[in-house]
């Protein structure tokens, strides 16, 4: 097993560093990541959501349906922790938090 | 109202419903299934409103908020995702009305927070196929997954444990597909698929869309289950309540082929998946692999749930390799058999589900004279086997000679070999229980004088289940019988037409 | 080589700790051990994605006073979409690290140990 | 050639594909409904197919499309000439089949009667629409139906012999399916149809090499169902069947399916030009040639009864491949209508062994000594169908026999003309030394001395049959027109207005 993930682990590493090679260089202004989709956000965040911190605006409105999926996770989480660890009603022996 | 507004709606509804139920459900509990079904119904109406306007005005976008995309996030249906989702509200539908019962018997007392995920799961599942968002797909997808987590855990002893390989696994699938969208998105900087089918054709032999391709490609097959990297799925779904196999093993694992589909021939171009890097060559040898070994693997067991699990591995070599094969009547055949394959597995776990009611166990050398305590359900048992064995009409064979039909197309006598004899495997597993149940005279286990006939009594499943069932089972018929015109109005369109 | 190797260290570091969190998922016989391997490996992304949205000589993705109404040059703010991003990540992160501590009690409390080769002797011996 | 639009061959189909239900809801308490409905769909399915006879004798083919199954390929039924004829030979044996398995299942109280009559209606359905499909597609969904329902029929005792028999005809018959369901994806990846031609489709696609395979796998694929050694294995297992089973088995409905599919294989995909072009024809007639002598020969050594008739099966239903692969007029002829012909003879035969068999509970042929008196009226049909198959007139076998005789000599082979020479003879020394033991020996102890016949239920039928086959061959035009029919689809096939 031991054997077995080491080797997973440098596959999946070479391909990573692999990758790499051709990433941008780190902290470019004009890295595509920053200058296709993003420059909006920076520019309109106050005119078209009306709140100067830019991370809010694309949270809350730009990107709101993902928050929302974000709220659901958590909510899920929480549902998924009632449904495992709720006390069974007649069950004995079974210590739980 | 527009039927725009359709697409949302599908997602929206059981996501609301989910907060309802576990709120109402603290008071009055009699109010859970309901208000789960009610949910889930209107989700099937509004995605067969959304196959129908597909179908009249073509490709719906919806833009959530009203920001344009990129910017925002936009939910695309056209035909691919339109017919799943019209699958998988129905599945889900019909497997609610099956597990009243059977929860009521199995888990009673987490009857609440039982529905509240079930809806979750389905608002995860139907939210990663109406997006057309990449990360968006990844929340929706660790909706979906967290869901499945905790209805597997609630199953009988080995679920925690098998529940806990799952997170491993599924959360090793789901990072790699989201440092997939990093290594994307660092090169693009965009995460809306249309935007990125746009500009990826340029950075094709970029290294990092090489790699990015590489991490979705893994982690969607640990996420589906295809061998070898389906170590989680046979615990799971054998040791998960009747009603979560039923509604995982048919439905997960197809969105999971859908969204392959969606980034092999959306989001990256078929010229790309197919010529530039020889991925589909390689899916098709590992799906190859993977039919045979869960066929095998499959006829070793004697469990009859995790006898469906390995052959839910098969099923999904199937679709895989129809996916490889990258032609169209191998697509067709794949996307085909993500349709049958949820009918017939889902009937599957039904009647296995129906068994554990009423029988208690599922161990398949004991299903003598099964057909005369359960007729109907054994019925429906044999057409979905058959089905999978891949006897006309059932849906089953259908897609088998699509897929056949593809290898052919592709000249890969190999893989033929591979699906004929993989079917033949499917009848011996799947004959060795009809002829159980069918055959071999019932010996009763109270009898003094070592074994007496006695007449056995008809003990049918209650309506409530036994409808699902046949529903499903009948399904499985007309699906084949009527694969042409699916094939004609809706999977023809959703092959890419370069193919 | 050597200058390359320097530009993208920062790289090199998220990938020597993915790979450190993915040998404990895969390697550890702990189920804990296991989790915590889970929770490096998402820690790693996350770092990376937010090093994505950096950019030399940047601020924070908060507008100042004069760029309210004007158009604000990007170049001046980090890039806020990654945060965004992460601001998910790490939601869901501890939400699955949730579940999977739920589903770890459910295993002690059956097994009484959270060993995997132990667990697997116990359910050997129970002939499950 | 003029086409008729009508929903007849649907009907037949459908007619005991609607009873099958039918009789599984009513049960095994309300015996008599039960048997009612089977009888009905068998007289309904009979007037429906004769009701036919008059269009197809007139040189009309009847047609009705169902639906589109795969793109280019309608699920289709097509009435023509010659699977007019296998459909009016099962449709009419059915009927004689469903009085007597009433007479045989009530005679030795079986169990499980519901299962059994449900699968047979199945089986003939499925059989009728092998008999009416327009293409091969269709004839693939149809042949898969029979090979399932013919299961339970098979392992209807369910002991380990008949579940282990069970078992060795779907390992044959599965693994034959997939052959046919490759050799499908290839025709309809090489030519884009499916659509049966009399003459032949196939002939300008493909290279020689892959028609070459796809002749072989078809072949195979068919012939495991039509006893073509070596597949043929399956057959006598699948004896421990009950009789009426064995006697739809190897008369009816499933060989015959099998030597049906053969012969559309040979006379409708590739069709005789093409066959005689790739020089296919010679070794196919001697790979069953092989199988008629081989077939012969085993079935001197059977003392039980029914694989001695089954091993005469095998070598009848190569014959009639043999006719088709001689690729002459006469021999096609002859193989068309020794397929029809040989279904009355051979069924008087298994109904003469079923009936035997409840009177007495006799198996084997060294049993027989004298059971002639006692049972005169079996007996007497025993010969007649003995006669027949052994090609002494004026039993119908002598005509078919004829015309394969003449076939053989057509097409300048005479080797084959000895074959069939030779297997005719072995037909007399498998089949008269039960004739004489029955007749002439001393009876053994446990014979009554007077007339005591099975069931009227068995009786009757198995009389009538012999009787037709004796009218046939004095009159082979008698009831059905079949020389008629069969002259008609061999000019079709050799394109000869």
């Amino acid at each position: 097993m031991k054997v077995f993930a080491l080797l997973t682990v440098i596959i999946t590493g070479v391909m990573l560093v692999y990758g790499a090679e051709d990433f941008p260089k780190w902290g470019d202004p004009y890295q595509p990541g920053s200058v296709h989709v993003s420059p909006r956000y920076t520019q309109g965040t106050y005119t078209e959501a009306g709140t100067p911190n830019i991370v809010t605006s694309v949270v809350a409105d730009y990107r709101g349906y993902d928050t929302m999926g974000e709220t659901t996770v958590i909510f899920t989480a929480g549902m998924a922790c009632i449904l495992m660890l709720r006390k069974k009603k007649r069950g004995e022996g079974e210590s739980n938090v | 109202m527009t039927y725009e507004h359709f697409a949302v709606l599908i997602v929206i509804v059981p996501l609301m419903s989910a907060f309802v139920v576990a709120l109402l459900g603290w008071f009055k509990r009699w109010a859970c299934y309901p208000l789960t079904l009610a949910a889930l119904f209107v989700s099937f109406i509004c995605s067969l409103g959304i196959l129908n306007t597909v179908i009249s005005k073509g490709t719906i976008h919806y833009h959530l908020g009203g920001w344009e995309p990129p910017w925002g996030i936009e939910y695309v249906v056209d035909y691919l995702n339109g017919f799943m989702l019209v699958m998988l509200s129905f599945i889900a539908l019909v497997v609610a009305i099956y597990s009243k019962k059977s929860i009521e018997q199995e888990i009673p007392e987490r009857l609440v927070p039982y529905y509240s995920i079930f809806l979750l799961l389905v608002t995860g599942l139907i939210g990663i196929t109406v997006t057309g968002d990449l990360f968006n797909v990844f929340v929706f997808l660790e909706i979906a997954s967290l869901a499945a987590y905790a209805l597997i855990a609630v199953g009988e002893d080995g679920a925690p444990m098998a529940a806990f390989n799952y997170v491993i696994m599924g959360t090793i699938g789901a990072c790699f597909y989201y440092l997939g969208i990093g290594y994307v998105y660092i090169v693009t900087g965009s995460l809306n698929m249309a935007d990125l089918s746009q500009i990826l054709p340029n950075l094709y032999h970029n290294k990092a869309v090489l790699v990015g391709f590489a991490l979705f490609t893994v982690g969607i097959a640990v996420k589906m289950g295809l061998f070898p990297l389906h170590v989680w799925l046979p615990d799971s779904y054998t040791y998960a309540p009747s009603v979560t196999s039923a509604v995982i093993a048919p439905m997960f694992t197809k969105v999971m082929a859908y969204l392959m589909v969606r980034i092999f021939f959306t989001l990256f171009n078929p010229h790309f998946s197919i010529d530039l890097i020889p991925i589909t060559q390689i899916l098709t040898w590992v799906a190859a692999g993977g039919i045979i070994a869960g066929s095998i693997l499959a006829i070793a067991q004697t469990d009859l749930k995790r006898m469906l699990a390995y052959s839910s591995i098969a099923n999904i070599g199937y679709i895989v390799l129809g996916i490889g094969l990258a032609n169209r009547m191998g697509l067709t055949g794949s996307l085909l058999h993500i349709l049958n394959h949820a009918f017939m597995k889902g009937t599957l776990f039904l009647v296995a589900g129906g068994i554990m009611y009423k029988m208690g166990m599922r161990d398949i050398t004991q299903f003598r004279g099964l057909h005369k305590k359960m007729p109907f359900t054994m019925a429906a048992f044999t057409i979905a086997a058959l089905s999978m064995i891949g006897i006309p009409p059932t849906g089953g064979f259908f897609s088998k000679f699509y897929l056949v039909l593809g290898a052919i197309d592709a000249r890969q006598w190999a893989f033929i070999v591979v699906l004929l004899t993989s079917s033949l495997l499917n009848a011996v597993y799947f004959f060795r229980i009809i002829e159980n149940a069918y055959l071999e005279p019932p010996v009763t286990a109270y009898a003094t004088d070592g074994g007496t006939h006695e007449e056995i009594k008809r003990d049918e499943l209650p309506l409530s289940m036994l409808i699902p069932t046949l529903i499903l089972a009948a399904g499985v018929v007309l699906l084949g019988i009527f694969n042409e015109r699916i094939i004609a109005f809706i999977i023809r369109f959703a092959v890419p037409a370069s193919f | 080589m050597f200058e390359y190797i320097v530009s993208k260290y920062n790289y090199w570091v998220y990938i020597f700790l993915m790979m450190l969190g993915l040998y404990g998922m895969i390697g550890k016989k702990n189920l804990v051990k296991k989790l915590i391997g889970m929770n490096i490996f998402q820690v790693a992304i996350i770092l990376f994605y937010i090093s994505i949205g950096s950019k030399v000589g940047a601020s924070i993705p908060i507008l100042t006073a004069e760029d309210l109404h004007g158009m604000a040059d990007p170049v001046k703010y980090m890039n806020p979409l990654p945060h965004v991003l992460m601001l998910t990540a790490i939601v869901v992160g501890i939400a699955t690290t949730g579940v999977a501590l739920g589903i770890i009690i459910m295993v002690y409390n059956r097994y009484k140990t959270l060993a995997e080769d132990e667990i697997l002797e116990i359910r050997k011996k129970s002939g499950v | 050639m003029e086409i008729v639009y009508s929903i007849k061959p649907l009907l037949a189909v459908l007619v005991s594909l609607i009873a099958a239900p039918l009789i599984l809801l009513t049960g095994e308490k309300h015996k008599n409904v039960r048997e009612f409905w089977t009888i009905l769909a068998a007289l309904i399915k009979f007037s429906v197919v004769v009701s036919m006879i008059p269009l197809i004798t007139d040189g009309k083919i009847i047609e009705y499309t169902i639906l589109p199954i795969i793109p280019g390929v309608p699920l289709q039924l097509r009435v023509e000439p010659f699977g007019m004829i296998f459909a009016l030979l099962s449709s009419t044996l059915w009927i004689a089949t469903s009085f007597y398995s009433i007479g045989y299942m009530r005679g030795l109280n079986e169990h499980a009667q519901t299962r059994y009559f449900f699968g047979f209606a199945m089986c003939m359905s499925a059989a009728i629409g092998i008999a009416f499909s327009a293409n091969l597609l269709t004839l693939f969904v149809f042949y898969e139906i029979l090979t399932i329902s013919t299961w339970p029929l098979v392992v209807h005792k369910e002991t380990q012999e008949a579940v282990m028999g069970g078992r060795k005809y779907l390992f044959y018959t599965l693994t034959a399916g997939t052959l046919i369901l490759f050799s499908t994806a290839m025709l309809y990846n090489l030519t884009g149809t499916l659509d049966f031609r009399a003459g032949g489709f196939l002939a300008g696609h493909g290279s020689p090499a892959i028609q070459t395979l796809l002749l072989i796998t078809l072949i195979l694929g068919f012939g495991v169902k039509g006893g073509i050694m070596p597949m043929h294995e399956w057959l006598p297992t699948a004896m421990v069947a009950p009789t009426p089973v064995s006697a739809l088995l190897h008369a009816v409905a499933v060989v015959k399916a099998g030597v049906f599919g053969c012969l559309r294989v040979i006379l409708f995909i590739f069709g005789p030009k093409l066959l005689g072009d790739l020089g296919l024809w010679l070794p196919l007639a001697y790979f069953v040639s092989f199988t008629i002598l081989a077939a012969g020969l085993l079935a001197l050594g059977q003392d039980h009864l029914k694989r001695r008739l089954a091993f005469s099966t095998v070598n009848c239903l190569s014959i009639m491949v043999l006719g088709a692969a001689l690729l002459s007029k006469s021999s096609i002829t002859g193989g068309i209508l020794h397929m029809a012909f040989h279904g009355f003879m051979k069924i008087t035969l298994f109904f003469c062994a079923g009936a035997i068999y409840v009177k007495t509970h006799k198996e084997y042929v060294s049993q027989l000594d004298g059971l002639g008196r006692q049972m005169p009226l079996t007996f007497a049909a025993f010969t007649i169908g003995a006669m027949g198959l052994a090609g002494v007139p004026p039993v119908n076998g002598f005509i078919s026999k004829w015309y394969l005789c003449l076939g053989a000599m057509e097409s300048k082979e005479i080797v084959f003309l000895f074959i069939l020479l030779t297997s005719a003879l072995l037909d007399v020394a498998f089949f008269f030394p039960i004739i004489y033991k029955a007749f002439f020996k001393k009876p053994l102890d446990d014979v009554k001395p007077h007339f005591d016949e099975a069931p009227m239920f068995m009786v009757v039928p198995l009389v009538v049959t012999a009787v037709m086959a004796v009218i046939l061959g004095v009159y082979p035009d008698a009831f059905f027109r079949f020389f008629n029919i069969t002259a008609l689809a061999v000019n079709n096939i050799l394109g000869v207005s």
